[in-house]
């Protein structure tokens, strides 16, 4: 009986450290993230939003949480965005799974929107991911 | 072509099944032209047991890549051994054996 | 132009090498049915049917010919080709590709109609197999459609 | 000296397991016992069940597509278990696979190798992959632990996902197959229990720009399409690996094979996300959770997929 108390101890300590460890690395506060706000091109410039977008993004690359499309990570997006501002350019082109350029391109605006709005969704996702994903698993929180 | 052709040959009431998977690329005409190779592809395969023709197929570029194929014949005992040849568009051959289970 | 000579070359070198082994009883249809399998005029499975065995006209039965509905990959599909007929020659063809014959099979004496191959197809269209039994074709026909398949990398 | 480890955890595991059977893994017992009993009933009679399983789906996929009291064994075979259109594809190229040259090429990969024979003297271990080391606290995967023994011996390592990696796996695979093993992963310690939540967590959890979890399409989205993809059930995910897919071997059949992270890294990619690294702890310990769930069916791999 004894042994299975510390047994039972042993395991909630673990279980204290492990969750411990996840909830500190992500703070609550990013579910309040305002993405309209924060990533409104019009509003705060191209600049600032970028800035914004490197900001979180860096954050999401550290949670294991940074978003991919279409071959391209977002820090690809971000730095691609970046060369074409530094070198007066208004499109940024698209790059291949490989890296290399595509015959598409976007618009600078669009890409800093983009790329903004891909960093902190994946950051607000994050959060309600930790309160929802059980809703998913059978025998837990999903009914059928 | 050095790769060989894997063969299953069974017996069994009197019928033998033969699978069998050769090893060739099967560039067709298309296909060759994108990868800047020669076209090339089997055109013909024959099997035989006691130089007895039991199988015999003349074949295009719109056979698979290592193209497998399944026959079956009758007459062959256990122990025989089945000899199989493909002939490509370049004019290579080759025959492997295996014997009937 | 270029291809046609090369095709020429390559048929040559084939028929050598062919002649030299004790297969002479062989039916090498390449050889003999050149057009059928890639004459300029031989684009549809009707035409080169007919630069095979001199008639288009089939009759739909007697010939079981088993493909998947839908490939899982167009270029693997298995086709299964079974009949209870004591024909001589049979054929397969399909519509997806430029040149519609695909192979001809001598049924030898000792021989079952009961084929298996792996075909490939460049996108959705009917496969035919035909069983020339005296002057007589029996056929069945199946349509499989490919898609490029797969998700995830 | 990998070889004492890997058998003293054993050992170890082994003992612990009888133990502790019904402690650490307790909760993983009522996960996996809860996942079967949600994927049979879900595919026990796909028409009658539609208002639960499949309100989108036509009438003529789910009387004419999808198999009726599927074997929980069946599983195994990914969405052939239960689309019936698959299934003819599948059979047949399973008659003959394209992946038969390269578990040969496995098994002399294997009989050239002594590190690799010395680490692994037992070659029928695919279904013990991943296991939880308790001396480093952490999940070792097949394809870390042939890495690790190669660098050991002072060799290079090995593409995790392409290459010898998933062809010295195939031989695995096939010995393990043929010898009619099991998945058999234990959940050792506190620790163990811990990697298994989270790779759990990671499982269930909505990610990348499409927003959906592993579980969206493999759990509740099971046996529906994406496209014209049948989805495959999450049960029985992790058993036939590594994988000859048609796609990868489109140009070059060496290519064909891949690891079971290969599998997952495009996978994830598809969700809208960077993967994990191949050979990362997160990976590690969602391979874990995985192959947990699996645990008890058989391992029938390599296998064959579009």
């Amino acid at each position: 009986m004894k042994k299975l108390y510390s047994v039972v101890a042993t395991a909630g300590l673990a279980l204290a450290i492990s969750g411990c460890t996840t909830n500190t690395v992500s703070t609550p506060s990013f579910e309040t993230l305002d993405e309209k706000q924060l990533c409104n091109v019009k509003s705060n410039g191209i600049e600032n939003v970028l800035a914004t977008a490197a900001k979180y993004n860096k954050i999401a690359k550290e949670h294991g949480v940074e978003f991919k499309r279409l071959g391209m990570t977002n820090t690809q997006y971000i730095n691609e965005t970046n060369k074409s501002i530094k070198a007066g350019s208004d499109k940024v082109v698209l790059l291949d799974k490989k890296g290399k350029a595509t015959k598409n391109s976007v618009s600078v605006e669009y890409a800093t929107q983009r790329a903004c709005k891909f960093a902190v969704s994946a950051l607000i996702l994050e959060a309600e991911g930790k309160k929802t994903w059980r809703t998913a698993v059978p025998g837990d929180g999903f009914k059928y | 072509m050095a790769k060989k052709t894997r063969i299953k040959a069974k017996e069994k009431k009197g019928i033998t099944t033969a699978k069998v998977m050769a090893n060739h690329a099967m560039l067709s005409y298309d296909e060759a032209k994108r990868a800047k190779k020669e076209v090339n592809f089997i055109t013909s395969m024959i099997a035989k047991v006691d130089g007895v023709i039991v199988y015999e197929v003349s074949t295009s570029q719109f056979l698979s890549k290592n193209p497998f194929v399944q026959f079956k014949f009758k007459g062959a005992n256990k122990g025989k051994e089945l000899e199989f040849t493909w002939t490509d568009l370049k004019g290579n051959t080759q025959t492997d054996k295996k014997k009937i289970k | 132009m270029n291809r046609r000579k090369f095709l020429g070359l390559g048929l040559g070198l084939g028929a050598a090498a062919v002649m030299l082994p004790s297969t002479l009883s062989a039916v090498n249809f390449r050889e003999t049915k050149t057009s059928a399998f890639e004459g300029p005029k031989s684009h549809t499975v009707d035409e080169a049917m007919t630069e095979l065995f001199g008639t288009s006209k089939t009759i739909a039965g007697k010939v079981t010919l088993k493909a998947p509905d839908i490939a899982e990959n167009g270029a693997v599909v298995p086709i299964h080709v079974s009949s209870k007929l004591a024909g001589k020659t049979v054929a397969v063809f399909q519509d997806a590709n430029p040149e519609s014959l695909v192979a001809v099979f001598t049924v030898p004496a000792n021989g079952i109609i009961d084929y298996k191959l792996r075909i490939k197809m460049a996108k959705t269209g009917t496969v035919t197999a035909v069983v020339q039994d005296g002057t007589t074709l029996f056929s069945d026909s199946k349509m499989v459609k490919v898609t490029a398949g797969g998700c995830g990398g | 000296m990998l070889l004492n480890i890997v058998k003293s955890t054993a050992l170890v595991a082994l003992a612990s397991c009888i133990l502790n059977a019904g402690e650490f893994n307790a909760q993983a017992e009522k996960d996996r016992i809860a996942l079967i009993e949600y994927t049979v009933a879900k595919f026990k009679d796909a028409e009658k069940n539609r208002d639960n399983f499949f309100p989108y789906s036509t009438d003529d996929e789910l009387k004419n597509n999808i198999k009726k009291d599927i074997k929980v064994e069946e599983f195994a075979m990914g969405n052939y278990a239960f689309s019936i259109q698959g299934q003819f594809s599948y059979n047949e190229i399973k008659d003959m696979p394209p992946y038969e040259e390269l578990v040969e090429q496995g098994e002399e990969l294997y009989n050239d190798n002594k590190a690799i024979q010395a680490c692994f003297p037992d070659t029928t271990i695919a279904g013990d992959y991943p296991y939880f080391d308790q001396k480093r606290n952490e999940v070792i995967s097949l394809t870390g632990a042939i890495n690790e023994c190669l660098v050991n011996a002072g060799q290079e390592k090995w593409n995790e996902k392409k290459g010898k990696m998933p062809i010295l796996q195939a031989y695995f695979a096939a010995q393990s197959t043929e010898a009619e093993k099991k998945v058999n992963i234990t959940i050792p310690t506190a620790e163990a229990a811990a990697a298994y939540e989270r790779g759990k967590e990671y499982y269930y959890t909505q990610r990348g720009y499409l927003k959906l979890s592993c579980a969206t399409c493999h759990v509740q989205g099971a046996g529906k399409r994406v496209r014209n993809e049948s989805l495959s059930q999450f049960l029985g995910q992790t058993t036939h690996f590594p994988v000859y897919r048609l796609k990868w071997g489109k140009d070059k059949v060496a290519n064909g094979l891949g690891t079971l992270e290969r599998r997952m890294e495009g996978c994830i990619k598809d969700q809208g996300q960077v993967p994990p690294k191949t050979n990362s702890k997160q990976m590690k310990e969602l391979l874990y959770f995985m192959a947990y769930m699996s645990n008890g069916m058989n391992v029938d791999g390599p296998d064959v997929r579009k």
